[in-house]
């Protein structure tokens, strides 16, 4: 028994881990298939088409055939590439992102059939679980930089260095928005987490965490719309396009695991891991919360997520590099941090006794001061503009024919893409206010 | 596991760190001798908590962490200024000043 | 057992075997048939820019970002051991945090308004 | 786990770091909110503000801690003894007169900084940049961070928050002497040594302290000398030998930011290539906060360690102090530029400073004290000339500092004012008698003859005959040699304005100028940037006022310092008590 | 004894008078470097009015303080005050004379006019640096003035040490010589050689007083040089610190083998700074022997007084052939000092009342001597057109310029030391005292009275007697001016000659004073034999 860890693992010997490895392997890969075949068979029915359906039932064995098919492929290494790294990027990855899987619980502790032997459906944890969670994930970012670095070329180059940028940036918000969850258990041991999420779901009080933590995951994973690493229409492959074969396949694989992942990362952190949704887990006082049933209540969320993802694909368009970085600093950011701010004030208010209805009158309280201000405050430029008021402005874009970038002391004219852009935070907060004192004038 | 073998280890990677500060050529790579230097005594930091069993060495070892990335952020300023100054990143081509 | 990181351990190990072994099968098993054009960087057919690796220069703003990133990080750092203790530290905490989220806004609300964040 | 208590705060205590540290955080807001025209005044107040604030802040300390003998916050974090409060007074006063030069534009309209110190010298970008006019104000933020590092440093029994305090007093000065207006790839050359041999020394420091705290479980400076006294504590039975290494690793670090030798090679390329202001700032108040801090650790830790080793760490500081003179004084005699010269005349004065403190007593503690100050005004009062002496090219161009010493030949005709206060300076440096240089060398040599150290008073004696030496050939430069002839019509010029502004060739034309011997003259062939050095006309540019003030300031503090210190000196015995507990 | 502070004064007053001197015609366009425009002339004018007043008043101020000063207890300090100056190192403002140092007063205080006059059209005409010139003139006069009443052996140190900052402004700036500000550097840099070193000794000599139980402090006059003398001083520590202190001194009274500055100096200097320097200045070297070496350091006087007997023969000699060699006058003048100082030290350190009181009273009769010297050779350089300071360009000036001829003729002679004359009757005590005590050394040294003979009169007869120069023949004789110059001096040597009463009055009782201090008794024989050989 590990202080700080809900889950027991003092009868687990060290084949019990092998085996419970193996299985998480396992698992990994064949959900990778499917996840593979799920996500283009969806798309597909998203664009009215069939989709995968020669192989296997319902073209189930597509992916597999497609794994069997890069295996034998030719194995590429171009001639400029820094040859061991170019080797050792994609196994980085692969094996970065299988790690993760390690602390997450897929159920309460379970019964082997046929013996008395219990165990947690987990392979392991211990009270920094998901610090190592975060860890594992950012290890994985060196092989998409080593890849793209050591292929040589320019495309893989720029590819890894956006990827990078991106992954960071949104590790941010993701980093942030769990503090919250640790604030509220209290705990950063993941089978702990799931206990303290017995009676309330963090994805509801922690509403605000949970869609920070939902589009920063998609970010992190490099998925439409932020896969800009591999931005076909700009990078034609991004960091693996001089990779060939198993290599490519491990990037292929990794990518997907990473999905998995991060859906079982919120799935343990605000979904209440393996527990059994609301109706269902009063069924007989929550015996659906025992046994083997919880692994079945995990896997859907963790597919709900996957789903998710696949649905964004098939519908958002892909953004453009900048909107996507201002949107990742200037909005998830700032929110993320206003919104630990916030949870924190009111959680010490509830230790320090102040009553649900006194943090409401605050609440309303301060809601009226912030809108009086934004009603007071004379409307404010774009943020983006003054980053170069410094010095007179003016300034010819197309002087002498042909764009030139504007020198220190002069302003761009506003961007006819500038409407178009994501509205950074206090935008958002002066739009609402002016509907209010729309409001109030009618 | 013995916890001085940590130290021993920690020991080393500082050694190697100043070693790499003292004899290699590449500003990165002194760089990061430096901040393998620090990360060293990171080590070193926790091992000592461990040994004595109280949490101070952790906690500095957090305020190691943060100096380090201070210095990463200055250090690697300097060093892009003047590499995108002189297209070189070699101590040796730093030596305007030589007294 | 004792020690919860030895299972992950295991896992690594496996890990590390599937990475090994499938890129040393596709290795095995892959034809070979390769020509220099097969083996020249990709770049929509035009000659490849020589030494990308080496001299590979990148927009600055990266640097800026990699420079950001790692005072959020630290933040972050900061902020997992309070959240954690969140109760035990209470009022005392909560304050001494909201000074150093304040203080790492500072430089957040500089380098947004000197327009570090713009990417145009 | 639920024991946790609050602290207590006594922010008093804080207050002159606070203001300080504060003041900084404000500066960098500004900078974000305050549009470009107005931020340079407002910094400005702000800066001078705070640094006032923080002198008001340690004067009403003063009585509070000269009664308890000491204050300080949750165990020594932040711990003031007089001694350190003293520091804090003199870092705090020189800061002020530094931002006072910092601040000046002279006649010319341009402070000595980058327009924008990122863009890449020579480019077109940065001529943009200077045309539209633009001025880094960071400067001043950056400075408040510094100062506040510095008042930090030499007033913390923990061992972190020292070092913490060395790197924040570090980081900013790399940024800074990387923002030299002019000869940019010097300044920034210069902040690349600094950094990276100044955050070796710091790792090496740090790791002292953390086997500090493998050997006594503590990283309290007062707790582990009581550990270490009394040797049956039960954490020293691990290993005990740590000690010896921790504290060389510590004195490393220490002696590295106080610029001795062998940890001196920094210091000349740095003074030079540093814009100037800045160079007066690090040379006056680094040097007096590294110190500081050098004087509250070592002092403290020599109570606690046993007989022979505090004879070691004697011997060490003995070998420090005499290698640290010689380098000074010996390579001082031998420069032709004068902000090396002035650089190797801080090394020579961080070993007389060494000489004060050898006794590891508070009659050295004393001295430093004093010595600190008197330096200190001399020191930045010297730079802050050497900003107003600048080259001139043909069309009267005003260009960088003319610091090739050939260039100052006759610089008592041009503006004998000046030229006084230089040489009030440079003989306060020499320490001849009437100025307070003298007074300054008369404790320290007394400090360490008390502790039986004499032989280092006689090398130290030998030391400053040679370090008058090359003070008094600038004197003679200055007040008795003509000004070199001035043509500056002959095709040499035009290049020198080119130079001057800071494309990469004159960095490296310059750079020869700088490596040049001892004889230029004689040395046969010139190079583009010696023929600039020894042609290019010179002139005096008028300061706006604030560096004709800080000069002021300084050149009677001097003087005063020489003839009447009868004050000061009380307030620096006063202040000597340097052990929170006592000896 | 009168309160009125009259040292204090003396000391402060030319500071004034300085100050004064370098403020006029500031108002007025200051005239460019080099030109002597009309303005520049005024202020001239005004300006070394000012300062010769100013000097002036000096004198009148010394000859109240001599008023004050009471002759019968001449062996004591009187005039004294004090007032704490640096409590923390136990350092006072000191100041006190006895017969000694208020002769030597009164010497500076008395030549500095002179010099002022003698420098009337120096400068060549630039009024800006005259008046600079002055200004720092009396400046010097201050600090000489303070460094002879100085009480306190810190003070005496520290003013001891900021002399040489006018001191070297006076060489190295307004020279004539072309090596000037090489001259100058020498000088400094031999000076602050001895002081710093001295300045070991000083430090020192302070942790020698012992601290005070109670504070845990040293007493707040530790410096003081009363309380300085009769320490108990560990015999090895007393010598070094002796030897620290002479060296200063010795190198500042050029003594050999550390004069090598003095020709050097005497040659680029104008003849009124040589005056200064050598004939008061140097004489804070011998002053210094006589009222520090000896009693701070008694026993280390008697161990150190052979060496320091031979050297000081050594420049007798030296000093006195070398002199014959040089062809620059002033050069010449310079070295005859090195062999007049090598009487003097000989003097002190015969620790005989009769030998002291004779080297105390040849200070006072060498500056006179030396300066007349000095300024006289100045006169007559100033006459030759090319200023030419060698010998052998002048020639039967005599018959163009008797009176200068003349008035030089006695300057000479009393340098060597004519019967009659100021310097015969300090320079026979020498010998006397010298005799008692060191014999051999009066054997050796008598022959230097020969060669000063030589020098003079070689000098003389080839600068005023034979055949006219071509260059000077058309020279002036003495103007009114330079006549007072010359007039005076001559008239103090003759009159210190005919009657050195009073004046030896002065020097007796703090020569018997220092002999005792020193631990010495006078030997019978020696005095009787002085008695038989003044019949």
């Amino acid at each position: 028994m590990i202080p700080g860890v809900a889950a027991d693992f003092s009868a687990d010997t060290i084949w019990v881990s092998v085996v419970k490895a193996v299985l998480i392997v396992v698992f990994l890969l064949t959900s990778v298939l499917f996840a593979i075949w799920f996500e283009r068979k969806l798309v597909a029915r998203m664009q009215l088409r069939p989709g995968p359906n020669w192989h296997g039932p319902f073209g189930l064995l597509q992916s597999l055939a497609d794994a069997m098919k890069l295996l034998l492929k030719e194995d590429v290494t171009v001639t400029n590439a820094d040859r061991r790294v170019y080797l050792l990027a994609p196994m980085i990855s692969v094996f970065c992102s299988l790690l993760v899987f390690a602390v997450i619980p897929f159920g309460p502790s379970v019964t082997i059939p046929f013996t008395d032997f219990t165990t947690p459906a987990q392979l392991t944890d211990f009270p920094v679980a998901v610090l190592y969670i975060l860890a594992c994930a950012s290890i994985g970012v060196y092989g998409i930089v080593l890849g793209g670095w050591s292929s040589g070329s320019t495309y893989p180059l720029l590819g890894s260095v956006r990827s990078t940028a991106q992954v960071i940036s949104y590790e941010l918000a993701m980093g942030l928005s769990l503090v919250s969850v640790f604030i509220m258990a209290g705990s950063m041991s993941t089978s702990s987490i799931v206990e303290s999420q017995t009676s309330l779901w963090w994805f509801i009080p922690l509403a605000p965490a949970f869609v920070i933590f939902l589009i920063s995951m998609v970010g992190e994973t490099n998925r439409l719309p932020f896969d800009l690493p591999e931005a076909e229409g700009e990078l034609v492959g991004g960091y693996m396009t001089e990779y060939s074969s198993m290599k490519f396949a491990w990037f292929f694989l990794a990518e997907y695991i990473a999905m998995l992942n991060v859906s079982a990362v919120a799935t343990t952190l605000f979904l209440g891991g393996w527990r059994a949704p609301w109706p269902l887990s009063l069924v007989g006082d929550g015996v659906l919360n025992t046994g083997w049933w919880p692994l079945l209540w995990f896997l859907a969320k963790v597919w709900l997520l996957m789903f998710l993802f696949v649905w964004v694909r098939g519908t958002l368009l892909r953004l453009r590099y900048d909107q996507f970085m201002v949107f990742g600093w200037k909005v998830l950011i700032p929110f993320a941090l206003a919104w630990v701010v916030i949870l924190g004030v009111f959680q010490w208010a509830g230790l320090a006794g102040v009553t649900q209805t006194q943090m409401i009158v605050g609440i309303l309280v301060a809601l009226a001061v912030v809108m009086a201000v934004l009603w007071l405050w004379p409307e404010k430029k774009p943020t983006g503009a003054e980053a170069t008021t410094d010095g007179e402005g003016g300034f010819d874009a197309f002087a002498g024919g042909y764009p030139v970038p504007p020198v220190p002391g002069q302003t761009l004219p506003p961007s006819p893409r500038a409407r178009r852009t994501v509205p950074p935070a206090e935008d958002a907060e002066t739009r609402t206010a002016t509907a209010v004192d729309d409001e109030e004038t009618r | 596991m013995e916890l001085t073998n940590y130290l021993y280890l920690s020991v080393v990677l500082f050694a190697l760190g100043a070693t790499t500060v003292l004899l290699r050529r590449n500003t990165i790579v002194v760089f990061m001798g430096i901040e393998l230097m620090l990360n060293a005594t990171n080590l070193a930091l926790v091992t000592f908590a461990r040994m004595h069993g109280d949490v101070t060495g952790q906690v500095l070892a957090f305020f190691v962490m943060v100096v380090a990335a201070a210095e990463v952020v200055v250090g690697l300023a300097i060093i892009v200024t003047i590499f995108r100054a002189r297209r070189s990143a070699s101590v040796d081509d730093v030596n305007l000043l030589k007294s | 057992m004792s020690n919860p990181y030895v299972p992950v351990l295991v896992l690594m190990g496996i890990a590390a075997v599937l990475a090994l072994g499938g890129v040393g099968a596709s290795a095995v098993i892959g034809p070979r048939k390769y020509n220099r054009a097969k083996l020249d960087a990709y770049e929509c057919g035009i000659e490849p820019t020589p030494h990308a690796t080496g001299g590979g220069r990148l927009p600055i703003k990266y640097y800026l970002v990699a420079m950001t990133f790692i005072v959020f990080d630290i933040e972050v750092v900061f902020l997992y051991p309070w959240a954690v203790d969140f109760t035990v530290l209470a009022g005392f905490g909560l304050a001494a945090m909201l000074v150093f989220l304040a203080l790492i806004t500072v430089p957040f609300v500089y380098e947004w308004r000197r327009g570090g964040f713009d990417w145009v | 786990m639920n024991e946790f208590v609050a602290p207590e705060i006594d922010w008093a205590v804080l207050s002159p770091v606070l203001v300080v540290l504060a003041a900084g955080v404000v500066g960098v807001l500004v900078e974000a909110f305050v549009p470009a025209r107005a931020r340079r005044v407002v910094q400005l107040v702000l800066t001078l503000g705070a640094l006032a604030g923080s002198l008001v802040a340690v004067a009403l300390l003063w009585d509070r801690v000269l009664t308890d003998g000491l204050a300080f916050v949750v165990d020594g974090t932040v711990l003031l003894t007089p001694f350190t409060l003293g520091i804090q007074a003199v870092v705090a006063l020189l800061a002020l007169l530094g931002v006072l030069v910092v601040a000046d534009r002279t006649s010319t309209g341009q402070d000595a900084f980058a327009p924008t110190a990122a863009a890449v010298p020579g480019t077109a970008y940065e001529d943009a940049a200077r045309q539209a006019g633009l001025q880094q104000t960071e400067i001043y933020p950056l400075m408040l961070f510094a100062t506040g590092g510095m008042l930090l440093f030499p007033a913390t029994d923990n061992l972190i928050v020292l070092f913490i305090a060395l790197e924040v007093l570090s980081l900013p000065l790399y940024v800074l002497c990387a923002t030299a207006r002019r000869r940019r790839l010097l300044s920034q050359e210069a902040a690349f040594k600094y950094f990276l041999l100044g955050s070796f020394a710091s790792a090496l420091m740090l790791f002292g302290i953390a086997l500090v705290y493998g050997a006594t479980a503590t990283v309290s400076l007062e707790l582990a000398v009581s550990r270490l006294a009394n040797p049956d504590s039960p954490v020293l039975t691990m290993m005990p030998d740590l000690v010896i290494a921790a504290v060389l690793l510590i004195s490393v670090g220490l002696l590295f930011k106080i610029g001795a030798a062998p940890f001196h090679t920094w210091t000349p390329d740095v003074y030079q290539g540093a814009p100037t202001p800045i160079t007066a700032f690090m040379a006056a108040c680094v040097k007096a906060a590294a110190i500081g801090a050098m004087v509250r650790v070592l002092f403290t830790l020599a109570a606690g360690l046993d007989e022979p080793l505090r004879r070691d760490l004697e011997t060490g500081l003995w070998v420090v102090a005499i290698l640290t003179m010689l380098v000074g004084t010996a390579a001082g005699a031998v420069q032709t530029d004068v902000k090396r010269m002035l650089a190797y005349s801080s090394i020579a004065h961080a070993g007389f400073l060494l000489v004060a403190m050898v006794g590891l007593d508070e009659v050295g503690a004393q001295a430093v004290l004093f010595y600190v100050l008197a330096y200190g005004l001399a020191t930045l009062g010297a730079f802050a000339v050497v900003t107003l002496v600048r080259e001139q090219d043909a069309d009267g161009v005003v260009l960088g500092e003319a610091t090739h010493l050939s260039q100052w030949a006759g610089l008592g005709r041009r503006s004998p004012l000046l030229a006084t206060a230089f040489s009030l300076f440079l003989l306060s440096m020499a320490g001849i008698p009437l100025t307070a240089g003298f007074l300054a060398k008369f404790g320290a040599f007394s400090a360490a003859v008390e502790a039986g150290a004499w032989p280092l008073a006689v090398i130290g004696v030998l030391a400053s005959i040679v370090a008058v030496f090359f003070y008094v050939r600038l004197i003679v430069l200055m007040v008795l040699t003509p000004p070199v002839e001035e043509t500056a019509d002959d095709g040499v010029t035009p290049a020198g304005a080119v130079a001057a502004d800071g494309t990469p060739d004159d960095g490296f034309r310059d750079g020869e100028g700088v490596e040049d011997g001892p004889e230029p003259a004689r040395t046969g062939t010139l190079t583009a940037a010696r023929a600039l050095a020894g042609r290019a006309a010179v002139v005096v540019v008028a300061s706006q006022g604030p560096t004709a003030v800080a000069i002021t300031v300084c050149a009677v503090g001097v003087v005063l310092l020489g003839i009447v210190p009868a004050a000061v000196l009380d307030w620096t015995t006063q202040a000597a008590a340097f052990r929170p507990f006592g000896p | 004894m009168s309160t009125f502070p009259w040292l204090t004064v003396l000391v402060a007053w030319p500071l004034v008078a300085a100050l004064a001197t370098a403020l006029t015609g500031v108002g007025r366009g200051r005239p460019a470097a080099g030109a002597a425009s009309g303005g520049g002339a005024f202020s001239a004018g005004t300006a070394r009015t000012v300062a010769l007043v100013g000097a002036l008043v000096e004198v009148a101020l010394v000859v109240g303080a001599f008023l004050a000063f009471d002759t019968g207890a001449a062996g004591t300090h009187q005039l004294t005050e004090t007032y704490p100056w640096i409590p923390a190192f136990g350092a006072s403002y000191a100041v006190g004379v006895d017969g000694v140092a208020l002769l030597l007063v009164a010497l500076s205080a008395g030549l500095v006019p002179l010099v002022i006059l003698a420098a009337w059209h120096e400068q060549g005409g630039d009024a800006v640096r005259l008046r600079r010139y002055l200004a720092t003139v009396l400046v010097l006069l201050s600090f000489m003035v303070l460094v002879f009443t100085a009480r306190d052996v810190f003070l005496f140190y520290v003013v001891f040490e900021a002399m040489l900052i006018p001191a070297y402004f006076l060489i190295g700036g307004f020279g004539q010589g072309a090596q000037r500000r090489y001259a100058a550097v020498k000088f400094l840099m031999f000076s602050l050689g001895g002081g710093l070193i001295m300045l070991a000794a000083v430090i020192a000599l302070y942790l020698q007083v012992p601290v005070d139980a109670a504070t845990g402090l040293r007493p707040q006059d530790a410096f003081l040089t009363d309380n300085l003398t009769g320490l108990a001083l560990d015999p090895m520590a007393e010598r070094l610190m002796f030897a620290a202190f002479f060296l200063a001194f010795a190198i500042k009274a050029p003594m050999f083998p550390v004069h090598t500055w003095l020709p050097d100096v005497t040659q680029n200097a104008t003849p009124g700074t040589s005056t200064l320097l050598i004939c008061v200045l140097d004489k804070v070297g011998t002053f210094g022997m006589l009222t520090l070496c000896l009693p701070l350091f008694p026993e280390a006087s008697r161990w150190a007084a052979p060496f320091v007997v031979v050297l000081a023969v050594i420049s007798i000699l030296y000093g006195a052939i070398l002199a014959i060699g040089q062809s620059d006058v002033l050069r010449l003048i310079g070295y005859t000092s090195v062999s007049h100082f090598g009487f003097i030290i000989l003097g002190i350190f015969t620790f005989t009342s009769v030998g002291v009181s004779g080297s105390s009273f040849m200070m006072l009769n060498h500056g006179i001597s030396t300066g007349a010297l000095f300024l006289l050779a100045g006169f007559a350089i100033a006459r030759h057109p090319r200023h030419s300071q060698l010998v052998s360009d002048y020639g039967g000036m005599r018959t163009v310029a008797p009176v200068l001829g003349g008035t030089f003729l006695v300057a000479g002679l009393s340098a060597l030391a004519l019967p009659g004359l100021a310097t015969f009757v300090s320079e026979i005590m020498v010998f006397l005292g010298a005799y008692g005590r060191w014999p051999a050394a009066v054997l050796v040294a008598v022959p230097a009275v020969v060669l000063a003979a030589t020098y003079v009169l070689l000098t003389y007869q080839r600068m005023f007697t034979g055949p006219v120069g071509a260059e000077v023949a058309g020279a002036k004789d003495l103007g009114g001016r330079e006549k007072t110059v010359a007039g005076v001096l001559v008239a103090a040597l003759v009159v210190l000659g005919l009657v050195p009463g009073p004046a030896l009055d002065y020097v007796r009782e703090p020569a018997e004073v220092s002999v005792e201090l020193v631990g010495a008794t006078d030997p019978q024989p020696v005095l009787g034999a002085a008695e038989g050989s003044e019949q």
